[in-house]
């Protein structure tokens, strides 16, 4: 199979949205999970991040970060005054673009385990910090023009916001304890993290189909954009990836990052910040048509990419 | 009758679910004294919204009060938030225990 | 007073929640505009409706409406599930902002 | 009009969930026919209930009921529980159908 | 022990309900879990449908099929001509018992997997086929009399019910993806299944002790059908399996489909397309008495019954 | 590490609390974990327990019972006569006290495996023994001056209390199914079961971070009592752990049950049983310092108490 079995209990879940099937997941098991998945990643992160020296990597850190700051401005400047979409949500848009997608993540983490394909395991501390700047970038373009925005609240609804929490926590948790600490738990939160993921992928094709309607109000440019800025971040990622010397699957995964487009601390930090954007339109586009992209297509492709640019050399 | 009823007013506030803790925050500085909480689910202008996520979910908030509390806070919601968001309210009357409370 | 606020009626459904869908349809059929619904138990003339499975759980639906729109939904409950299913309704006075939504 | 609607009374308890049992069994005594339980939570003068646990979930409760038959709950309420546990009720008017339900 | 242990948590949740006691299963676990027992069921069943040429099921699968619905019909006749219940009545309990109980199979599976007992493992198919035939000869029997039903809702309402999305999802989903693409998975969807089972039985258990109610109102008659039906129907999937030629744990699998009556796809389907028939009798008599009669008494009877008759030749 | 890995997830829920995470572990994630938890503990108790003549453990226990009503009865006495709280808060707070805390339990098993330190298997039965009797006893000193009990109401909400029945049910289970019974179900009861303990403890930390408000209320007397009830409890578990002839690590156990203060059980019981009693003292104090004191300093000075009391042989 070219792409990750896992991804087809996402197809079920949109196929049952789409006859309007009776199957409803409970809005609790999908807070559930995804409680279960960031802290999962999260202690992956830092039992890998015990075995690096953490100094060694404050240098790529902080290149893979700046690059990343690329994918919000030009995610506004196209919106804003390529695509005429109003201010407020062209810079909510660029948000979501520019913070990422932990299921998209553990999803390609998934594929290049089947493929034998190797990563740098401290990859979700780029997880980590790629996904706030970008949150708080996407204000500072909003208000721009003027309006005025309590930073002092932004920040804590950032920094306090359940993904960080429990990202940066578990990250603690794995680091602190390390392998040896967590394996009793290993059970539950690495092998029981694929079966999971499926669960929430069901989920997540259930709620894709019940935005797809938002997708006609989205027009034909926003879906253009949402196959498009993802294919470009990802090419970003790759180079980036190379700079800093990763392996191909190193490469693989950043550049999945920087494709991937933030659903779950996103939406949640920008109905707050930016109230004037309309959410149809930014979940529409991250969620109806770039997840299920990066997903099916994205995924595959960005690994193609991280081999070529490679073999390039 | 053992019961001594006052009249009051029940302010009822339907509107998305991530507005509940901003929504908490002005009802106690409105000088509010309570309220309380459900999980709901619904449709109108902006669509339906079925509360399988929590981007898609509404909650319904209840404030005993008295009618000029309940116009000023009528008024602030209308402020903060009507333009941006899923909101709908309304207000009744009621018969109250213990009408200090409120 | 920084509100204008005008009469509606507030027609309160509590049902068994396999209904959930139909009643849902029926509401936009009549020409509602909108409507709220929140997981519910219960106990009445069908028994004790403890929600512990999907075959004994409730909801609650509440629609803000025209007293008119109100009574076209009740006759057609009443017409359509009245006698074979666990269902009880009630119409209240409300004051709502923005009538014309409703 | 197809629909003949009579007044009836609806009181709402807010509670601590703790007494869900305990005033279902009174309220079957008190001669009510039924009522509808929701899941709340909420702010008043025992702080903050948030629901994050048993010990702090509130519950909501509908009676529809003849007047007398509120105030009697009400008065009961009242020495049971309004001294040692978080509790709010307010009666309101509603019109219902098949009157002799309730 | 002569019955599978997992029924004590059946019998702990029915006593604990007897009781009154404060346990109580929050309904979302009990929506969660079932979804993944059906899921699971789908999955295992995909898998072993890919080992075998699906063709060649195509003629067992039919006079499965056919036999089975025997069931409903004479389930009507005896109920509505002999025990005087309500067409609407009679028919959709008859419904309720030509369809088929997911629990029960799975109880029966991990039964005959402590004895050792194998059994064709597509007959997953099977239960997915029962499911819904009789759920539309239900209400054919109900409206024989005339009245409208909505033919196409209805259609929607059955195969859009969640069991058949799941079983029907999960199928595919294994049979794409094989015992291979699914490895990843198997510790949740397979490992764990029968925990789930037992914490689902417990709250079986609480929902059948709050049902004991309706079994006064069902009378002496419905009991007694509640305890026969389930051993004619099951002597009748003995019967079927040896003329299709399945193995003895393959009729102990038939027969406990044909005698297992449906709580999960009928009362949703029945409730809305048969409204004026009384859930109380059709839940009280397949839930109240042949679901737990089925798990203690009946499912060591129809693999007797199956061992039997196969010595019979 | 000096202390248990998953204590860190009691830290990082607390963390989340205080910080005012929008970190929201759902109600009914905690209610199922909690049945899980209480399920599994009674099941590996019953499956010890079909390991030792039951008969034999008829004195050991009676005493372990006789002795921890010394708790309740000083409890009160402090809190009501030096402490001055009102006699239904002292008597609610005593019952808290006397009865035991599972989780607490459940981490000084951890503790204690991570020290390759056994314990008596059958310590479960004490667990279950001692969770009641001071509820009983609770309501008894707080009636003292009078009042109208309804015995057989209390009776019945405290042995019919989900904690009991799931405790006593689990037992039932696993001593008539066997170790071999339980085998198919013992990756997710057992296995599975630290992993959940963690995720519980991380709802446990948000739990305590939102009553730290209550502590305020309490007083530093109360305070006082949180920490030195416990210390002077665990002591006498030693003593009494040594007077059954119990191992070092059955010695730990007792008195980490004699140091614990319940917070399922009891505050539900007392909310009901006296109502007058205010649940923010007992449950800050049980909760709000007692559990974390236990969790980090009382569990490792427990079992250093066992060592030394051996070695002072
Ligand atoms: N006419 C109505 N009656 C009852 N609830 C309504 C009505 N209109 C809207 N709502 C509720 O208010 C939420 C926001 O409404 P809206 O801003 O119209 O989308 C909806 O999701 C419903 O839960
Ligand atoms: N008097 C009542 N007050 C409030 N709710 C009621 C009342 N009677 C019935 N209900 C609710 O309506 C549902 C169906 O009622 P019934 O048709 O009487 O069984 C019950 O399960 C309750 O949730
Ligand atoms: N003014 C109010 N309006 C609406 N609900 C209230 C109000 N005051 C209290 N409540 C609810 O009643 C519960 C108990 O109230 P109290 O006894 O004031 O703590 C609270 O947790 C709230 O859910
Ligand atoms: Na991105
Ligand atoms: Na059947
Ligand atoms: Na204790």
């Amino acid at each position: 199979m070219p792409f990750e079995p896992v991804i087809l209990f996402f197809i079920l879940g949109l196929l049952a949205g789409i006859i309007r099937s009776d199957l409803k997941i409970p809005g609790v098991l999908y807070e559930s999970i995804s409680i279960f998945l960031l802290l999962a990643i999260g202690l992956k992160g830092g039992i890998e991040l015990a075995k690096v020296p953490v100094a060694s990597l404050a240098g790529p850190a902080l290149i893979v970060v700046l690059v990343a700051a690329i994918i919000p401005f030009l995610a506004f400047a196209v919106l804003h005054n390529v695509g005429r979409l109003a201010r407020a949500d062209a810079a909510s848009i660029a948000a979501h673009y520019g913070s990422v997608s932990v299921v998209t993540f553990a999803v390609a983490a998934s594929y290049l385990l089947r493929l034998d394909e190797s990563y740098e395991g401290y990859m979700v501390v780029f997880l980590v910090l790629l996904e706030f700047p970008a949150l708080v970038l996407g204000v500072i373009l909003a208000r721009r023009a003027g309006g005025d925005t309590r930073w002092g609240h932004l920040l804590h609804e950032v920094f306090s916001g359940k993904s960080i929490v429990l990202l940066v926590g578990g990250l603690l948790i794995g680091w602190i304890a390390g392998a040896d600490g967590i394996k009793p738990l290993d059970l539950l939160f690495m092998d029981l993290f694929k079966g999971m993921l499926a669960f929430f992928l069901l989920e997540m094709g259930l709620v894709v189909a019940s935005r797809l309607a938002d997708l006609r109000r989205a027009g034909f440019f926003l879906i253009g954009f949402a196959v498009l800025m993802p294919v470009f971040a990802g090419g970003l990622g790759v180079v980036t990836a190379n700079v800093i010397g990763l392996s191909v699957g190193g490469a693989a995964m950043l550049a999945t990052l920087y494709a991937s487009a933030s659903y779950i601390a996103a939406p949640a930090a920008m109905r707050i910040a930016i109230p004037e954007a309309n959410p149809a339109l930014s979940i529409g586009a991250a969620l109806g048509i770039t997840f299920p992209f990066n997903l099916v297509i994205g995924i595959p492709l960005y690994y193609w990419m991280a081999v070529s640019f490679e073999g390039a050399f | 009758m053992g019961v001594q009823l006052s009249p009051r007013k029940l302010l009822t506030i339907i509107c998305e679910a991530s507005l509940e803790e901003a929504i908490a925050a002005d009802l106690l500085q409105s000088g509010g004294h309570g309220y309380t909480i459900t999980d709901a689910r619904g449709s109108g202008t902006h669509g339906r919204r079925d509360a399988i996520w929590p981007a898609s979910a509404n909650i319904r908030i209840e404030i005993l009060c008295a009618e000029e509390a309940a116009l000023d806070i009528l008024a602030r919601l209308q402020e903060s938030y009507y333009a941006n968001f899923g909101m709908v309210s309304f207000l009744s009357d009621v018969l109250v225990l213990r009408p200090e409370k409120f």
